[in-house]
């Protein structure tokens, strides 16, 4: 209950924060630190009790009628994710303080960062599948906002609206597999959920829920084809990097996947699918690190590729896979985002983040430089740093494999050992070497911007030096829960000389060796035209044939069916009328029989209707505007005549006086306009023809068929009984129009009403 | 008869399409106008045809005697016959005002509002 | 009581508008009395809400005549919601006009006209005749015509010529269709047809007007193929008039659809479910499209409504009661939903004189409030969890899920992505772009309160229903169940 | 040419005079029967207003509408006005709305008076104040 009040706190910050940083100004990023802090503890506290393998789980209904829940379930996963999402937000909170210190719209930067640590705290301690949407989408939009930042460039806008719409329509997809998967399993609870793994996975929705639900986490972690958002992200302000996209939100997806692999895990499809998704991302992650020159672009390609391996790790499932993918979860968000954070920061003191264009920087800033050594060395994998410790693990992981494990090692070696190279380029190449920058007063930036890189790199290498204090028993637990099972795992350093080591000490060679021919892999590369080819045939490029296309197809279909021509309208609106109730039509009887039927006609009436089509004939065919209203005028009369023969007075006498008045009516506004001119051409006069003619054919089989079977009426017979007895009237129609019906009639007389108000201010308001 | 106003009620239904589909705004007023026709003559026959028996109680009766024309469709018709007058008596001064406004008859020039 | 509860909503509109019409020399009294009537009518709508929740269906005989002989009106749940919505809608426009409409449509009648048209809504909520019905659709259609065209600038009778026409085609339909159900079943009381049609010795001829009304009603509601008339008319008039329509109009035709495929024909009967899925489908697919393409702020939103219908129709074409529900609850979310993004758009339009999205921009700059007020209604009419829209989008995809029509959600899923791009669009264009120059100024001071008002209020109530949405859904199930099983309707009107 | 014209217009106006009140009172005559006989509000406003409109054309639409005294458009709101009324005076009995109220005598002229023909007068007031003002409105173009 407490989590669930303090979620709705942070989202009431959130609302709050633009007032309350008006009122805190300069101190505003400390204090708001002070409630990812808070959330931290709260989150420790409940370690110790989830550690001990007591999960916690709350429910509070939201929509239950759909099994919606806001439910709580914490368990070792969530707990990680949860520490990890407060720990690193107070920080990044500290530092957004600072580093956009009198940002016109820090407020509001405030706003939707705490909006969003909400939403991934409430992503991941959710224990309902729909709840958990409702947060994930949450995070989305938050994100769309922090990389919309910057709004009045055109390029932001169009990254947020790129990461907007990759993200939202993996979440569309997400959607509608969650909703299979609790359809499955009967509930969307996740902890009920959980122990059912073996129906679910027979389930005939299975497969289809997998794959919806792998391309929701397989979009929002940015996998191979959809990971050209995250590099274009790169336009929000970094502290948004470090944080949403490398720490926390890109890591929803392998979140997801951990959370449901105990569900869906464990097959071939899902090997398939998640395994070789996340290698392909890892190895193509890794190599698209090496091309850009700007800093925060290189993080995030290495980004895309720590979470192929993640993604590939969760994917295998083994238990060893799912050690080395926790304490690989662990040790990324510690040092990508100090690296993050000592972009942010070099950027911030030198507004530079062209590595080719930097060096020599440690001399200014040695904290800064300490910070970035210490995450470069994690992130390196050299000892002695959790990032070690975890590609260890990864190696022992990929030779422990079912299938193929060298292959699965060698693809390790060489994403790893280009990461060795990407930590050189980032972490150590802008400080070390001379300094290419000349500019003078060239200094440490504040406290608040290097305290984040700085307690992150150095918590990279704490926790690998003591692993047993926070890392081996964080990680068993979540390891656990990815597991299904009670797992122990013990992370050390040194478990002496073994394969792995062996891999490890190859990776670090070949890091060199890509670190020293960057340049002439780069060289290689143009030669090549790859850069062209990607530009043609890469996924960035299929973005936007896709919006293009949307556009085009949008456009050609408006233009298409909202053709603005009146006859066109009227034209499907009798094609449909034709289709649809044409279906319906039978014919119950013989030709003979209404032959003899209409033989019944007296000759009088039978003179009416012919004149009555010789008008109708003539309003058509004559060109005169005159000819054409009096011939519409003979219709009403002859319809009237109808109604007078067939025992209809009151009919006949309104027919006859509402004739006249139209006549006049159209007399007096008619011999104002131009005359009739022949506007359409032959064949689509005979088109048009074809078309009223089946029409009104179309009616007239209509009525036949409604004609051949009797009518009782159920109302007629009371109203004979009771006109004269209980209304008072003889004349039925009108005591039906002022007492059966006046309902009705009291309707009729308002639009008459209206209409009369409607000709007056049509002639008489003139606006324009 | 029935079939005979059947068919006329099919024709006038025709002829009020095919001139509606016109280009004229003149034309479409016309063609609303022996649509409206069309339709109450329609209702009328639904109601099935009793020739020149009105629904009146004979003076001293006490109620209507078999056979009568069915009163009902009568009354429907009635207040359809007055609501398509006010509707008619309306769309005839509009086109008046598309026409002073817009300077021509042409409903093919009418499609400002839809263009991209 | 419970007569005087059903007949309200239709005297205090109508009295509202005779009196309105008797003082039309006093533009102030005629303010005071429209904003009276509104609100008024909005209370009792609660009023018979509440009542019908707890005294189950109401019904009254007009003028004492037992059924099926005269008229009754009846009112379930979805009738009484129906109610409840149009005067929430009724007051939000109401208010709305009194800060933006001009003296001149003032004096010519524009409240009368507004409160003639929430007449004819509400007439074709709480009727159970079906001639009757006939009639509040027309008095619902003279006074949007009279709307529609009110203040006749050139724009505004372009597309009064095209809306015109294409309702009468709908009019003309539907009275076809009057005709051919007494002709066949004798008799115009719903509940009374519905017993008859169920009973007739000839079921095969009911298809015939049971297409008609699908198509008169399709027509109303702007499904596809039939909604050319929307897009070619709902921004032409007062952005006042656009809000009142797009809240309300095709719903009426939705709910008809709803009421006659539930009480009159069995939809399952020859494909007309299908038929309806099909139309739904594509109506959310080229409503949505033509959205995408278009550049001016209130045509995008005219081609959601049409979208959305889509949703609405989806809903009866699954036709389970949950289905329903979420049918249910979609309307009410969409009507106060969409009227509040067209309000939006006039106090966009009152701030920069335009509702072309080239000739937007830095709003979100200048005005945050008025940013954060558009993005509430918009990110919910694109189904962002966790607003209202979304929950609309859950029952209507869960209800598909569970009757394996899986493509129809596959469809509804899609079109709601590409409704949030087309909302990201107007984001983008008018509130993050920078403006083209700087012509911002603030709204008037005088009107503020009458132009801010609805849209808080409307907003309000959508972050509401996104927060506590069982409320509203428990509603719609309950109200989906009378519509499942009409026996109790019929009971109620027929009293036997 | 002239001269025939205004030979016209006066026998017209002649004619008008005359025929104004014959027509008025044949329409209200029309609006009374109509209960019993083919008639009744609708038809009996028509005659009317036919009646009201051939004055306006002897005479001129602003002499018609000083004669009118009343606003076609306040006739039109009267006449709605009397037609709710004579619905709403049931309901002060605790009667549905619209029900049908009788005086038990029957009246000299007007015979069984009730509150349905209160509602045609309704109508028939409608009617006129309708045609008026679309023929007014027009005339006046």
């Amino acid at each position: 209950m407490n989590l669930i009040l303090g979620l709705v706190l942070t989202f009431l910050l959130a609302a709050l924060a633009p007032r309350l940083h008006a009122l805190l100004k300069e101190t505003s990023g400390w204090v708001f630190a002070m409630w990812p802090l808070a959330w931290t503890i709260v989150i420790g506290s409940l370690a110790q009790q989830v550690i001990e393998g007591d999960s916690v789980y709350i429910r509070y209904p939201w929509m239950s009628q759909l099994g919606v829940n806001l439910s709580l379930y914490v368990d070792g996963l969530s707990l990680l994710f949860a520490l990890l999402i407060s720990g690193i937000g107070a920080l990044v909170l500290i530092y957004s303080g600072s580093y956009l210190k009198r940002h016109r719209y820090l407020g509001r930067f405030y706003l939707f960062i705490l909006l969003f640590m909400g939403s991934m705290l409430g992503l991941v301690l959710s224990g309902n599948l729909i709840s958990m949407f409702v947060f994930w989408e949450l995070t989305s939009l938050s994100s769309y906002f922090l990389i919309g930042f910057d709004h009045e460039r055109e390029e932001a806008r169009r990254a947020a609206l790129q990461a907007m719409v990759v993200t939202g329509m993996g979440g569309l997809a997400l959607l509608a597999g969650l909703l299979l998967l609790g359809q499955a399993g009967g509930t969307l609870e996740i902890a009920a959920l959980l122990k059912q793994g073996e129906t679910l996975r027979t389930s005939p929705h299975y497969l289809p829920a997998l794959a919806l639900i792998v391309i929701g986490a397989f979009t929002k972690s940015a996998q191979v084809p959809f990971h050209f958002w995250l590099p274009n992200a790169m336009e929000a302000p970094t502290p948004v990097s470090a944080y949403l996209h490398s720490a926390t939100m890109v890591k929803a997806g392998i979140y997801l996947l951990a959370r449901l692999s105990p569900v869906l895990g464990g097959t071939a499809a899902w090997q398939l699918m998640v395994a070789g998704g996340g290698l392909v991302t890892m190895v193509l992650g890794a190599i698209m690190a090496l091309g850009p020159s700007d800093l925060k672009r290189i993080l995030a390609y290495s980004t895309v590729s720590t979470l192929g391996t993640l993604t590939f790790l969760i994917g295998l499932g083994t238990p060893l896979a799912a050690k080395a993918a926790m304490a690989l979860l662990l040790a990324h968000a510690m040092y990508k985002g100090a690296l993050f954070l000592v972009a942010g920061a070099v950027d911030h003191e030198i507004g530079i983040r062209d590595v080719r264009r930097l060096g020599g920087l440690g001399q200014f800033m040695p904290v800064t430089a300490t910070a970035a050594g210490m995450a470069a060395l994690s992130m390196a994998g050299l000892p002695p740093s959790i990032g070690f410790i975890s590609k260890e693990l990864l190696y022992e992981a990929q030779l422990h494999a079912l299938h193929s494990p060298t292959l699965l090692a060698g693809t390790g070696v060489l994403a790893s050992g280009l990461l060795v190279a990407v930590a050189g380029i980032v972490g150590l190449r802008p400080f070390f070497g001379h300094p290419i920058h000349r500019k003078r007063h060239l200094h440490e930036p504040p406290l608040s911007l290097w305290l984040g890189p700085l307690l992150l790199g150095g918590a990279g290498i704490a926790l690998a030096i003591v692993p047993e204090i926070a890392a081996s028993p964080l990680i068993s637990t979540a390891v656990s829960a990815v597991l299904g099972k009670p797992t122990v795992v013990e992370l050390r350093l040194w478990h002496g000389p073994n394969p792995s080591l062996a891999l490890s000490a190859l990776t670090v060679i070949a890091g060199a060796g890509f670190y020293a021919a960057q340049p002439f892999l780069l060289d290689i590369a143009a030669r090549a035209h790859l850069k062209e080819w990607m530009a043609r045939w890469g996924p960035q490029r299929g973005y936007e044939r896709m919006l293009q296309g949307l556009n085009a197809l949008a456009t050609a279909q408006t233009r298409l069916l909202q053709s603005g021509f009146l006859r066109f309208y009227l034209m499907i609106i009798v094609l449909t009328t034709i289709a649809l109730v044409g279906s319906t039509i039978i014919i119950p009887e013989p030709l003979s029989r209404w032959l003899s039927r209409i033989v019944d006609a007296r000759p009088y009436e039978l003179i009416i209707v012919v004149l009555m089509g010789v008008a109708t004939l003539m309003a058509v065919l004559t060109s005169s505007r005159l000819a054409a209203v009096a011939a519409l005028g003979i219709v009403g009369y002859g319809v009237a005549l109808l109604y007078m023969l067939f025992g209809a007075p009151d009919l006949a006498m309104t027919q006859f006086a509402v004739e006249t008045l139209t006549v006049i009516l159209l007399v007096l506004v008619v011999y104002r306009l131009p005359r009739f001119t022949r506007l359409s051409g032959r064949s689509a006069r005979l088109r048009d023809t074809a078309l009223a003619l089946a029409a009104g054919g179309m009616m007239t089989a209509l009525m036949l068929m409604v004609l051949s079977a009797p009518l009782k009426s159920r109302l007629a017979p009371f109203f004979a009984a009771n006109s004269l007895t209980l209304a008072k009237g003889r004349n039925v129609v009108n005591v039906i129009l002022v007492d059966f019906r006046a309902l009705d009639t009291l309707g009729e007389i308002t639009v008459l009403a209206v209409a009369a108000i409607g000709v007056y201010a049509l002639l008489k308001l003139r606006t324009e | 008869m029935d079939v005979v106003l059947a068919i006329a009620v099919g024709g006038l239904y025709a002829a009020g399409l095919y001139m509606m589909m016109r280009r004229s705004i003149v034309k479409l007023i016309i063609g609303l106008g022996l649509l409206s026709h069309a339709s109450n003559l329609l209702i009328f026959t639904m109601g099935r045809l009793i020739r020149g028996r009105p629904p009146l109680i004979a003076p001293g009766a006490e109620a209507l005697a078999e056979p009568y024309a069915d009163p009902l469709p009568q009354a429907l018709i009635l207040t359809a016959i007055v609501i398509g007058f006010g509707v008619q008596a309306f769309a005839v001064v509009l086109i008046k005002r598309v026409y002073e406004i817009v300077g021509t008859d042409d409903l093919d020039q009418m499609k400002r509002t839809d263009e991209l | 009581m419970r007569s005087l509860l059903l007949v309200l909503p239709l005297l205090i509109p109508l009295s509202t508008a005779v009196l309105g019409l008797l003082i039309r020399r006093k533009p102030h009294l005629q303010r005071v009395l429209a904003t009276a009537g509104a609100g008024l009518l909005l209370t009792s709508g609660l009023g018979l809400l509440v009542s019908v929740q707890q005294g189950g269906i109401h019904t009254v005989q007009i003028g004492a005549w037992p059924a099926p002989f005269g008229i009754t009106l009846a009112a379930d749940l979805f009738s009484a919601i129906m109610v409840v919505l149009t005067g929430l809608i009724g007051l939000a426009v109401v208010l709305y006009s009194l800060g933006s409409i001009d003296p001149q449509r003032e004096r010519f009648g524009y409240y009368p006209l507004v409160h003639i048209l929430l007449l004819g809504v509400c007439g074709a909520f709480l009727t159970g005749d079906i001639f009757n019905l006939y009639v509040w659709f027309e008095v619902m259609l003279i006074s949007s015509f009279v709307l529609m065209a009110l203040g006749g600038e050139r724009a505004q009778l372009e597309g009064a010529i095209k809306y015109v026409t294409l309702n009468l085609m709908s009019s003309a339909l539907f009275l076809v269709a009057v005709g051919v159900l007494y002709g066949i079943a004798g008799t115009l009381n719903m509940a009374d047809l519905s017993k008859t049609l169920r009973s007739t010795p000839h079921p095969d001829l009911a298809m015939a007007p049971a297409m008609l009304l699908l198509i008169a009603f399709g027509i109303k509601a702007a499904i596809f193929p039939l909604f050319f008339w929307l897009p070619a008319s709902y921004h032409t008039p007062p952005v006042a008039v656009s809000a009142l329509f797009a809240g309300l109009l095709t719903k009426v035709g939705v709910y008809a659809m709803i009421r006659v495929f539930t009480l009159l024909f069995n939809p399952q009967a020859h494909g007309i479910d299908l038929i309806i899925l099909v139309a739904s489908g594509l109506t959310m697919i080229t409503g949505v499209l033509g959205a995408v393409a278009q550049n001016e702020f209130r045509r995008i939103l005219s081609f959601h409504i049409i979208s959305q219908i889509g949703y609405m129709i989806m809903g009866l074409g699954l036709f389970t009661p949950i289905s329903l529900a979420g049918s249910i609850f979609y309307i009410a979310h969409h009507i106060i939903v969409k009227t509040n993004l067209f309000l939006i758009s006039g106090l966009v339009f009152r701030l920069q004189g335009s509702y072309h999205l080239k000739d937007l921009g830095g709003l979100y700059r200048k005005h945050p409030g008025l940013a954060a007020l558009f993005l509430t209604p918009a990110l919910s009419l694109a189904g962002i969890p966790p607003l209202s829209g979304f929950w609309a989008k859950l029952i209507l995809v869960k209800a598909g899920l569970e009757v394996q029509q899986y493509l129809i959600v596959a469809v509804s899923l899609i079109v709601s992505f590409l409704t949030l791009f087309s909302m990201l669009k107007i984001w983008n264009e008018a509130f993050w772009k920078s403006a083209p120059e700087e012509h911002l100024t603030s709204l008037p001071q005088g009107n503020r309160l009458a132009l801010l008002l609805p849209v808080l209020g409307l907003a309000t109530i959508t972050v509401w229903i996104s927060l506590v949405p069982e409320t509203l859904f428990s509603l719609s199930e309950q109200a989906a169940q009378q519509l499942v099983d009409p026996t109790e309707y019929i009971r109620r009107t027929l009293g036997d | 040419m002239e001269g025939k014209e205004a030979m016209i217009s006066l026998i017209l106006s002649t004619a008008t005079r005359y025929l104004l009140p014959l027509l008025l009172l044949f329409s209200i005559f029309v609006l009374l029967r109509g209960h019993n006989e083919p008639g009744g509000g609708f038809v009996g406003g028509l005659v009317a207003s036919a009646a009201l409109a051939l004055y306006s054309i002897a005479y001129g639409v602003a002499a018609a509408r000083r004669m009118l005294r009343i606003d076609p458009r306040a006739l039109i709101g009267v006449g709605l006005l009397i037609a709710i009324g004579s619905g709403l005076l049931s309901m002060a009995r605790g009667l549905p709305f619209l029900t049908g109220l009788w005086v038990e005598r029957e009246l000299p002229l007007l015979g069984k008076v009730g509150t349905p023909m209160l509602f045609d007068v309704g109508v028939f007031l409608v009617v006129i104040g309708v045609v008026l003002t679309i023929i007014f409105a027009l005339s006046e173009e």
